[in-house]
């Protein structure tokens, strides 16, 4: 069930394309701006590496939760999902995973965007980075799609959702930009292993409440 | 045709426990500035102490009973928990203020900062942010008939981050440990009494005003239901 | 009285009337409250 | 078969419906009559959990429904406004549907086709139904019922022949008594909402009207 209500979001995004470019063309201008901004030798932008890299993967994920929960939202449309017999939390897990795609989806066009335009290269073991930007990613999506599910009928909710979104994912960014930073300075595993506890305890919290707490958010 | 509504202090336990609550105030007054005993290096500025941490705890208890209220509600969907969720929200919100106020005064003179990036005091300073963002959803979605359970939601959600925040925060900040860690058992004992007095005088002070709010709330509810029919 | 000549009293007494006022301050918004929304509903419920 | 007892639901402080009991039971039709903003539309969302409801309760073959969706299937509800994705095409959004309420995957695409067919929709099967006009939209929305038409046992009409042109009307009338009719196999039975009084009499078995809350 959840594979149709995921591939459904998918078809809507292949036709119209409005999520993925937009998130992709806001990543790349952000990126132009740090790269103005920094005009710093490489060696000392190498410093705050971890820390733009995450901000800019916030920023698009912002557009991304803003928009996913609209697909829904055009000429009510939802009427069809919650009329339906599909129960309300699977709903909610369709849209991180449907949120989770299309955020790992841009943020691999971005990433080596980002490392060209700011003249660093690639951490070494790649696979540890590959990993962290996974799991923090679920831990995005979950908490974005509970807070933009639940704010979704709010008339203002674009504004609604930095103000939410942002307090609720410090504690994610801090182990991200902590373990990413490790990473560029190839740390064994040992070093970072605790952040990596706290994006996987972060993820699996919030995914499990907002499976419970979803379907209270959606009646009129 | 209905019946009158009292004031809340119109009845005899509110009255007494406001008066209990003046009295033990005066009483926490004179231990904390006579009683216990003066800190040699900060002198003053110690006894701060017995206000910036139990505004804190309350703080804590109140976000807590947001959480508990919230589930509550969205189980029985009686509005008497949402009542319940928003007066504590604010109270606690109030105290969260309270904390970020008191804490800087206290770090000035003291470590010549007024703020540090100490893993308690940050944990309060992402709440207070995350209950603004509680507080605008309550007030964009006021049309909205789902608003308590949305409400509700977010203030469940608010908790169960509280203890992550914590701990990142607490790795994070690593080598800013200028919090003291007073352990409370093996402290002095009249700083220790006093403190737990000034908790127990907090926590009579959030009841009281957890109370209060909630009875306005509901003649507020009340008053909507008679406009509308009116 | 000698509390007032200990180093550092300015600090906490700023402290201090923080908390109270802030207390006292929400106290008399309940009780503004209140008695607005009663009035309100007295007169209006008869 | 659905039997609801003191159901009331308000907006804010305004009662919609006010201690309401109703029962359908199998091959009844019923008709709901009602002025505009009486609640009919509410009254159908609640039976389709689209709007929750204060209390009272529902029962579906005499099971209490609460939060549960397994019942969801046999209650089809098309809305008085037709809703379908507005970048997929109809043929793609009838395929989303089909694979919701779990159509057997090698009947799908002769079901869509067939069901298009009879609703005169053949031609416009691969145009994104952003383009397509209300009366389009409302025969896509009647397709959609007879896609499901094994699956459902109770249809909530909601004006359905507002917006449809001569032969769309007349197309949803002989479907309408077919599925009255067919006493014989499948159990359906239909509960159409409307405000003009004759086409309800001579499509429905009994008659209904929603006032002031209350139905009776």
């Amino acid at each position: 069930m959840i594979r149709s209500l995921v591939l459904k979001d998918l078809l809507i995004e292949i036709k119209s394309k409005e999520i993925i470019s937009s998130m992709i063309a806001f990543g790349i201008s952000v990126i132009l701006l740090f790269a103005f901004s920094f005009r710093a030798s490489p060696s000392q932008v190498y410093f705050f590496a971890p820390g733009l890299l995450w901000m800019i993967f916030i920023f698009i994920s912002i557009i991304l939760l803003n928009r996913i929960f609209n697909l829904e939202m055009e000429n009510k449309s939802y009427e069809i999902l919650f009329s339906s017999p599909v129960d309300k939390s699977t709903i909610f897990l369709s849209k991180c995973i449907s949120s989770l795609i299309f955020l790992i989806f841009s943020q691999i066009i971005i990433t080596p965007i980002f490392f060209l335009f700011l003249q660093i290269n690639f951490p070494e073991n790649l696979l540890f980075f590959l990993i962290i930007i996974f799991f923090v990613d679920l831990g995005i999506c979950s908490i974005g799609s509970i807070i933009s599910g639940s704010i979704m009928k709010i008339r203002s909710n674009e504004i609604l959702l930095p103000i939410l979104f942002f307090p609720m994912i410090t504690p994610l960014i801090i182990s991200a930009v902590k373990s990413t930073d490790l990473i560029f300075n190839n740390h064994p595993f040992v070093d970072w292993k605790i952040w990596f506890q706290l994006i996987l305890s972060f993820s699996v919290i919030f995914l499990f409440s907002g499976y419970l707490l979803y379907p209270h958010v959606t009646n009129e | 045709m209905s019946s009158e509504i009292k004031f809340f202090h119109q009845n005899i336990y509110s009255k007494l426990f406001g008066l209990l609550i003046i009295f033990s105030w005066l009483i926490l007054n004179y231990f904390v500035l006579f009683v216990t005993r003066i800190d040699p290096y900060q002198e003053m500025a110690q006894k701060i102490f017995y206000f910036h941490v139990p505004s804190a705890w309350v703080a804590g208890i109140a976000y807590l009973v947001v959480m508990i209220s919230g589930i509550n509600y969205l189980r029985t969907k009686n509005n008497y928990w949402d009542y319940v969720g928003y007066a504590s929200a604010e109270i606690g919100t109030i105290f969260c203020a309270l904390v970020l106020i008191t804490g800087p005064i206290w770090a000035t003179p003291i470590w010549g900062t007024s703020w540090s990036w100490e893993p308690r005091l940050t944990t309060v300073l992402i709440m207070f942010l995350i209950y603004l963002g509680y507080f605008s959803v309550r007030n964009f979605g006021k049309s909205l008939t789902t608003i308590k359970s949305i409400s509700a939601t977010i203030g469940v959600l608010a908790f169960l981050n509280v203890p992550i925040i914590y701990f990142s925060v607490k790795f994070w900040a690593e080598e800013v440990q200028l919090h003291p860690q007073p352990e409370m058992m093996e402290q002095p004992v009249d700083i220790y009494y006093t403190f737990l007095f000034s908790l127990i005088v907090f926590f009579m002070i959030y009841m009281y005003l957890l109370n209060y709010r909630i009875h306005i709330l509901k003649i507020k509810s009340k008053l909507e239901n008679i406009l509308e029919d009116y | 009285m000698e509390i007032l000549q200990y180093k550092y009293f300015s600090f906490f007494f700023m402290a201090y009337f923080v908390v109270l006022i802030s207390i006292i301050i929400w106290f008399l918004f309940l009780i503004l409250q209140e008695k607005k929304y009663l009035k309100k509903y007295n007169d209006k419920s008869n | 078969m659905l039997r609801i007892e003191k159901l009331s639901k308000s907006f804010g402080q305004k009662i919609i419906l006010d201690e309401v009991n109703f029962e359908i039971n199998i091959n009844e039709s019923i008709g709901l009559l009602g002025k505009n903003g009486s609640g009919k539309s509410t009254f159908l969302k609640i039976l389709v959990d689209l709007v929750n409801y204060q209390n009272g309760s529902i029962f579906y073959n005499e099971k209490k429904i609460k939060m549960e969706t397994s019942y969801k299937s046999k209650i089809l509800y098309l809305g008085h406004q037709p809703t379908f994705y507005p970048s997929l095409t109809a043929k793609e959004n009838l395929l989303f549907i089909s694979k919701i309420y779990k159509i057997d995957e090698n009947q799908i695409i002769k079901k869509i086709v067939n069901s298009l067919n009879i609703v005169g929709l053949s031609n416009s099967i691969n145009l994104p139904v952003s383009v397509f006009s209300s009366g389009m939209l409302r025969k896509l929305s009647i397709s959609k019922a007879i896609l499901l038409e094994n699956i459902w046992e109770i249809l909530l009409l909601d004006e359905p022949n507002d917006g449809l042109d001569i032969e769309g009307q007349e197309m949803l009338s002989n479907l309408i008594l077919s599925w009255k009719n067919k006493k014989s196999n499948n159990n359906k039975s239909l509960l159409i909402v409307s405000h003009n009084e004759n086409w309800i009499k001579n499509h429905t078995d009994q008659v209904m009207h929603l006032t002031k809350g209350k139905i009776n």
